[in-house]
């Protein structure tokens, strides 16, 4: 794989199209952590970890059912597998590290019923990526949520104190905020290509 | 002793108030009568009020003692004028709250005569001695804060002091008291030093001294005793300089901990007019009777420095310097912390360096317009504390008190008033931050 | 009934319950699933082929049928049916006389917002592109998908000159980008004015692709001639 | 006795329906389905689609899960509710397929994404479990149908302000400019606000009216 | 005399004010700008003095209006709207269609300041949000340049600027590229002398760096603006440029080009330095100079646009209170004690 192709990937899942601005998904979780930056922070280091996790599972599942010849499974075995999956490196972190579960385990069941993370597997299977390709693309999407995520909570924060008018306030103010971000998110486009 | 006076000292950040000192920093301190009716606060001080000693319808002389401390926190009182004592009752103080206070009617025709006490040696003196005597000697720190100055001379078991200095800074605006004081009491300022030095058992003393008072500076440092290890440093023209941690900032580059006092790095910081008074009074063994006040500001017809006995009413002061009709605005102290008063019958005390009187035209050209915040940061640029008024302003409107001391350090802020000062928005900044403390406080004595 | 469902609520799990729903469920599923995919499978089947069909069609300008070619990774090329998956593949078009009228080919790149996917039509009689069409883009709709509508731009598809070199292994000229007004010659694509980076996009991927594939269904051309069985 | 799950199951309640087209609307009240609603709606064809894939694997759910509510086990309840869900979507998925190649294009990898639609699985825990199946449908009818709606509230305007088509047809002027930024992420999230503000404006007018 | 009867004024201290008011500091930003509104209507004629006089109108207008329905006193005193449109109007193209102009105007106040609580409480420059609109909206006819210094510029106004409201405009007069463009897609590089001196094509306001220059410089002698912005976003911009430029000089451009053309200075010197979206202490605003600077060439050079300073703005803006969070000054007193032995 050429570095140039990783590059682009990356940034176009991290930046031009990125997963919640481009794309809408995880705008639940968006919405919802997005209210202090703490929060906001550990959620993304957890989601960028779920999407590696889930993004191999994905990959192994679509090459399985490509040999069983059973594409109709895909989308079951991919919510399922993923689930199963999270639970267990859940499981796992809370047994090994005590700490990192603390940091980034409530969030954990939280973003396993995130449409990102699906979108995630089912993106990387119709691009028709490799491993790697597959790996970076879900590097990507994670740091872009991320950057949202952390954009918008520092945003919420100062929006906090401001002297909203009663109208606005609310999930309106959050999805107008948000459309913003994503016009400003428009400046990348084109970049790496 | 010639010297070339060089200055670059300054602390970081502060603002530039006009100086407006010029009307009258060259007029010679004069005396004031006695007025009719003196009221006399038994809390004059920080601290635990002072214990009145003498009953209604005693006579008292001139310099006798009438109250005694309460404690170690406490000083003791004396008469400023000879007379009788008409009654002990409440009356208001500048905040509008009721104190106790001694009511006394100075005889007719009053002299000026004061009594001798036990005189303090300044060589043969222990430094408890020292210190018992300036507690009775009734002396308050006279720069504005009023904290009892033996106090900050008993240096706490472990700690030293490695420099003593003395504030001649006087950065607020308007106020001369000081600048006067250095002029016509160099003697008493150095003897209040030899007083100081051995209580604190400082190797050296120096005085700090605003550009703004060069003639004071170089008048100080001609006149240094032989021997004495006493200099003089010039700072830079800016507010806060007056505030202890700022001068120490600007004179040592030390620092005092967030909470803690100037021991801590081993100073210790007296003003120059309590230095002179504790170097005129001790050698007798008299008390605090008078202070010298500026009387200035647009609605007074006689600006100048007067000695004024304390407890003097401000209205007896305001008729004697010819106060205008359309005064509209009173405030003790300087204009960036003084206090605004509602009442004219309130009294001179030991803290008091200043009454500036406004008339209508100043107070009305006042924008009145508060702007929301538009994160300027001038206020950021000015908090000699390096605090950020802005965020707690923001966070005060939004009654967000606890993530004001927590996470902004509301409680190292020491209402210098910096920020209100220069914000363009005009939000009183400082008002919020005191109501934030006030309310902080009260929680935390709720629970 | 109350009681009944009491003693249910209160009652601890039992395994064997719970496999048992599960299986159930999960066999329903399956059923809704199998059948739900067999039954639309031809239809399914049907409407990508005639997707593909048009799409050949129409950057093969008078095509009546196709036959579907696997690219080896060894550059040979050989007719292909089946799963379409993970395999490279090219499109041979013939006439009503069964005459072999050019090769479609699928290309792809980077376009301004993400992959822009093309198939476009090579003549070897004309040794030039003949016909383009955008299968997916997600450029800025009204701006970059220009490229999809834009007859002036579409026009350098009509004869895109791709001839190759004498000794057969490379092109005479790349495709080269000029910007709008500036095409001299047929073997330049002429950019869109306020569109330029998509076209600039489109332009790369076809000098790309051409320079790969020209040559090799050169190569093969007996291969196609010979497809259509 | 209103405790129990199935108290009042045993009548049809029309208020079931209603309630999700306006007073319970799952995108403009609960502010839910998020994803789809904002990634779809940059025209009709597709928030219609959108809405009537979602609206069925929401009756097909709800169904299932309402009529088996007593069989199945409360520890593996969501389990069983996703692959319900998830074989649903799976049938959506192919029948949009067969049915028309360029819709499943346009919608792209969304209509799989319905399984991770909060709603469906919000009702089926919410609702279906605990009612009767008749209430059920009625309820998953009104959800849909007020999911539905939404989506066309967003569809339209972005559609026709976006490109100045409904449906496909020229509704405005031939020489009307088309606002770009309405079919692009950004203008979604606008629409989206918009509507929301709306929504809240009229609430607020209503509480005041009812203060008053 | 009579001192009884005096009623006191009750007021808590400071009791002198440094002066500085915010409509005053507002204020002084439009003078600033005027000088290069001025220009931008010598150069670009009669059309720019229409895109401008009616962004202007629209933003001021649509405040009062706002206000009004909210049922809260006018804000349009406080001429903070006034600098957003003149803003705004300064970085359109001069051929843009007035009812886009008004549009933007609108949006860039209800969308990019009033939802937000209005004046303080933006977290975006609402200029910009505006803007970013516009461009998301229109793109192509707020990509099309018309030539400077046009010999009718004066008395006669390109075909697009009077399109009907809501209609498409039509492009009939002859379009140019800017300096940005041809450098990006042909490789051309404008002179330096004409680009500092605004003799480019461009939006209106952006051409003459030299009176942007001199009109922050005037607000910076004021202090009504933190030099530290534009200073951090040059030198970044600067050292970036240079170094690709050193390595690649054939396709990047060198950092004089860079810092002359398009929409940099008007940009650094008046949008970034927004106060109430830019950060607060002195190492704040230079991280987010830096961040600007970094974006902006970042786009510029291989970006799928030209011109990236709107949204390298917008973004920093974004990230403004994070920087503001990450170095709040160190409080006097809690660094430890500086010993001197």
């Amino acid at each position: 794989m050429d570095f140039d192709n990783l590059s682009f990937i990356f940034i176009n899942a991290s930046l031009i199209n990125n997963f919640v601005l481009a794309y809408f998904l995880g705008i639940c979780p968006f919405l919802g952590v997005s209210g202090s930056l703490a929060t906001a922070t550990r959620m993304g280091f957890a989601v960028i970890f779920v999407m590696l996790v889930s993004s191999t599972c994905a990959y192994g599942i679509h090459s399985l059912l490509l040999m069983l010849h059973a594409p109709y499974l895909e989308l079951i075995s991919f919510i399922v597998v993923i689930a199963s999956a999270v639970q267990l490196v859940e499981m796992f972190i809370k047994k090994f590290s005590p700490a990192l579960f603390r940091a980034l385990g409530i969030f954990l069941p939280l973003i396993t019923t995130n449409c990102a993370i699906l979108a995630l597997a089912l993106f990387q299977t119709a691009k028709g990526y490799s491993f790697i390709e597959c790996l970076v693309f879900a590097l990507g999407a994670g740091v872009g949520f991320t950057i949202a995520l952390v954009l918008m909570a520092g945003i919420r924060e100062k929006l906090d104190l401001a002297e909203i008018p009663d109208t606005v306030k609310g999930t309106a103010l959050a999805i107008m905020v948000a459309g913003i971000l994503s016009l400003t998110f428009m400046g990348f486009a084109g970049l790496g290509g | 002793m010639e010297t070339t006076i060089t200055v670059k000292k300054t602390f970081p950040h502060g603002v530039h108030p006009p100086e407006a000192k010029e009307e009258t920093h060259h007029l010679k301190i004069r005396r004031f009568p006695f007025a009719p009716v003196m009221i006399l606060p038994l809390s004059q001080h920080t601290g635990k009020p002072s214990k009145a000693m003498v009953r209604e319808g005693q006579e008292v002389a001139r310099g006798q003692k009438i109250a005694e401390a309460d404690g170690f926190v406490s000083v003791a009182l004396h008469a400023p004028a000879s007379g009788i004592i008409k009654r002990i009752a409440l009356a208001p103080n500048p905040v509008g709250r009721m104190t106790p206070s001694i009511y006394l009617q100075p005889f007719p025709a009053s002299s000026q005569e004061v009594l001798e006490g036990t005189p303090i040696d300044p060589d043969t003196a222990s430094p408890d001695e020292i210190v018992k005597a300036i507690q009775d000697a009734g002396i308050v720190g006279l720069g504005g804060a009023a904290f009892p100055t033996h106090v900050k001379l008993k240096i706490p078991e472990g700690k030293f002091v490695d420099t003593l200095i003395i504030n001649g800074v006087e950065c607020e605006p308007y106020l001369t008291t000081d600048h006067r004081v250095m002029l016509e009491q160099k003697d008493d300022i150095f003897m209040g030093i030899r007083y100081l030095m051995k209580v604190t058992g400082a190797q050296r003393t120096i005085i700090g001294i605003e550009a703004n008072k060069l003639d004071a500076a170089q008048e100080l440092s001609a006149a240094i005793p032989a021997g004495m290890p006493v200099s003089v440093e010039v700072f830079k023209v800016k507010y806060p300089q007056g505030a202890e941690k700022m001068l120490i900032k600007a004179l040592l580059d030390r620092e005092v901990p967030s909470g803690g006092l100037p021991v801590d790095v081993h100073t210790v910081v007296v003003n120059v007019a309590t230095a002179a008074e504790i170097g005129r009074l001790l050698p007798h063994g008299r008390g605090i009777m008078e202070r010298v006040i500026t009387i200035t500001g647009p609605g007074v017809a006689k600006k100048g420095n007067y000695w004024i006995p304390i407890g003097t009413p401000v209205r007896y002061v305001l008729e004697q310097a010819g106060a205008k009709d359309n005064i509209s605005l009173v405030f003790l102290g300087g204009p960036m912390m003084g206090q605004a008063v509602s009442n004219l019958d309130f009294p001179f005390t030991k803290g008091t360096s200043g009454l500036v009187v406004f008339t209508e035209a100043e107070t009305n050209s006042k924008p009145q317009k508060i702007y929301p915040c538009i994160h300027c940061a001038y206020c950021v640029d000015a908090c000699p504390m390096f605090l950020n008024p802005s965020q707690m302003g923001i966070l005060a409107k939004k009654e967000r008190y606890e993530e004001m001391a927590e996470q902004y350090n509301l409680f190292d802020c020491f209402e210098c008033g910096a920020c209100s000062y220069v914000c363009p928005s005009h939000i009183p900044l400082v008002q919020y931050f005191r109501v934030a403390k006030g309310i902080l406080r009260e929680k935390k004595a709720a629970s | 009934m109350n009681q009944i469902d009491l003693k249910k609520l209160t009652a601890p799990p039992n395994p064997w319950h719970m496999l048992r729903s599960m299986g159930g469920v999960g066999i329903v599923c399956a059923l809704l699933i199998v059948v739900a995919f067999q039954g639309t499978l031809p239809r399914i089947n049907q409407n990508k082929a005639e997707a593909l069909e048009k799409a050949v069609f129409q950057v093969l300008p008078g095509t009546k049928n196709r036959a579907t070619f696997r690219v080896n990774p060894d550059g040979a090329c050989e007719p292909f049916q089946g799963e379409a998956r993970g395999q490279r593949l090219v499109y041979a078009g013939f006439d009503e006389n069964n005459k072999l009228v050019g090769i479609a080919v699928e290309a792809q790149g980077q376009g301004f917002q993400d992959v822009i996917r093309l198939i476009y039509g090579y003549s070897p009689e004309k040794q030039a592109v003949i016909g383009y069409q955008v299968l997916e883009s997600k450029d800025t709709p009204g701006l970059g998908d220009k490229v999809e509508k834009d007859p002036h731009f579409l026009a350098n598809f009509d004869n895109l000159e791709v001839p190759l070199a004498p000794d057969g292994g490379a092109l005479q000229h790349a495709i080269e980008f000029v910007k709008s007004g500036g095409k001299q010659h047929p073997w330049q694509i002429e950019g869109i004015t306020g569109a330029t980076i998509s076209s600039r996009a489109i332009a790369n991927i076809m000098q790309k692709s051409t320079a790969e594939m020209v040559p090799l269904l050169t190569k093969n051309l007996e291969t196609f001639q010979a497809g259509q069985k | 006795m209103s405790n129990h799950p199935d108290a009042a199951a045993k009548t049809l309640d029309t208020n079931e329906f209603i309630k999700g087209l306006w007073k319970e609307n799952p995108v403009f009240i609960q502010v839910l389905g998020m994803c789809p609603t904002l990634a779809v709606t940059n025209s009709v064809i597709n928030a219609i689609t959108m809405g009537l894939a979602t609206s069925f694997v929401l009756i097909m759910s709800n169904l299932l899960v309402s009529s088996l509510r007593h069989v199945i086990p409360k520890q593996v309840r969501i389990a069983t509710y996703i692959l319900i869900i998830a074989s649903f979507v799976t049938v959506a998925d192919y029948v949009i397929q067969a049915v028309s190649l360029d819709v499943y294009k346009s919608l792209g990898a969304f209509i799989a994404l319905i399984v991770v639609n909060c709603i469906i699985l919000g009702r089926a825990e919410a609702f279906a479990s605990k009612n009767s199946v008749g209430n059920s449908l009625l309820d998953a009818l009104g959800m849909g149908v007020g999911f539905t709606f939404a989506l066309l509230c967003l569809g339209g305007v972005r559609e026709i302000m976006g490109n100045g088509t409904f449906l496909g047809y020229h509704v405005l002027s031939a020489h009307y400019q088309p606002w770009i930024i309405m079919i692009l992420p950004g203008g979604g999230f606008f629409t989206l606000g918009a509507w929301l503000l709306l929504f809240n404006y009229l609430r607020k007018r209503k509480e005041k009216i009812s203060m008053q | 005399m009579n001192l009884t009867q005096k009623t006191l004024e009750i007021r808590t201290s400071p009791h002198i004010l440094s002066g500085m008011s915010t409509d005053t500091i507002m204020r002084n930003v439009v003078y600033a700008l005027l000088p290069v509104a001025a220009f931008a209507v010598y150069a670009f004629g009669l059309a720019a003095a229409l895109v401008i006089s009616v962004s202007t109108i629209s933003t001021v207008l649509t405040e009062h209006v706002l206000c009004r329905l909210t049922k809260k006193e006018s804000t349009i005193g406080d001429w903070s709207a006034a600098i957003t449109g003149l803003l705004y109007g300064l970085t359109l193209p001069p051929g843009l269609p007035l009812w886009m102009v008004f549009c933007g105007g609108v949006i860039a106040i209800a969308l990019g300041k009033f939802m937000f609580g209005g004046l303080g409480y933006n977290p975006f420059n609402p200029a910009l949000v505006g803007r970013a609109v516009m461009q998301a909206a229109f793109p192509v006819a707020i990509t099309t340049w018309h030539p400077a210094f046009t010999t009718d510029r004066f008395y006669n106004l390109p075909d697009s600027t009077l399109t009907l409201p809501f209609m498409a405009p039509v492009f009939k007069a002859v379009t140019t590229a800017t300096p940005l463009a041809q450098m990006k897609f042909d490789h051309k590089i404008a002179d330096s002398y004409d680009l500092a001196m605004g003799f480019v094509s461009g939006s209106t306001g952006e051409t003459c760096a030299v009176l942007i220059l001199l009109g922050g410089a005037y607000l910076a002698w004021r202090k009504m603006m933190n030099w530290r912005i534009p200073a951090a976003i040059f030198l970044t911009v600067i050292v970036l440029s240079e170094f690709f430029h050193y390595l690649k000089p054939e396709i990047y451009p060198d950092s004089l080009f860079m810092l002359l053309s398009g929409g940099l200075m008007l940009g650094a010197v008046f949008m970034a330095t927004d106060m109430v979206a830019s950060p607060m202490t002195s190492r704040g605003v230079m991280i987010y100079g830096a961040l600007i600077g970094i974006l902006v060439v970042v786009i510029r050079l291989w970006g799928g646009l030209p011109e990236g300073v709107m949204y390298a703005i917008l973004i920093a803006n974004a990230a403004s209170p994070h920087i503001d969070r990450l170095v709040q000054p160190r409080v006097y007193g809690t660094g430890g004690v500086k010993r001197k032995t």
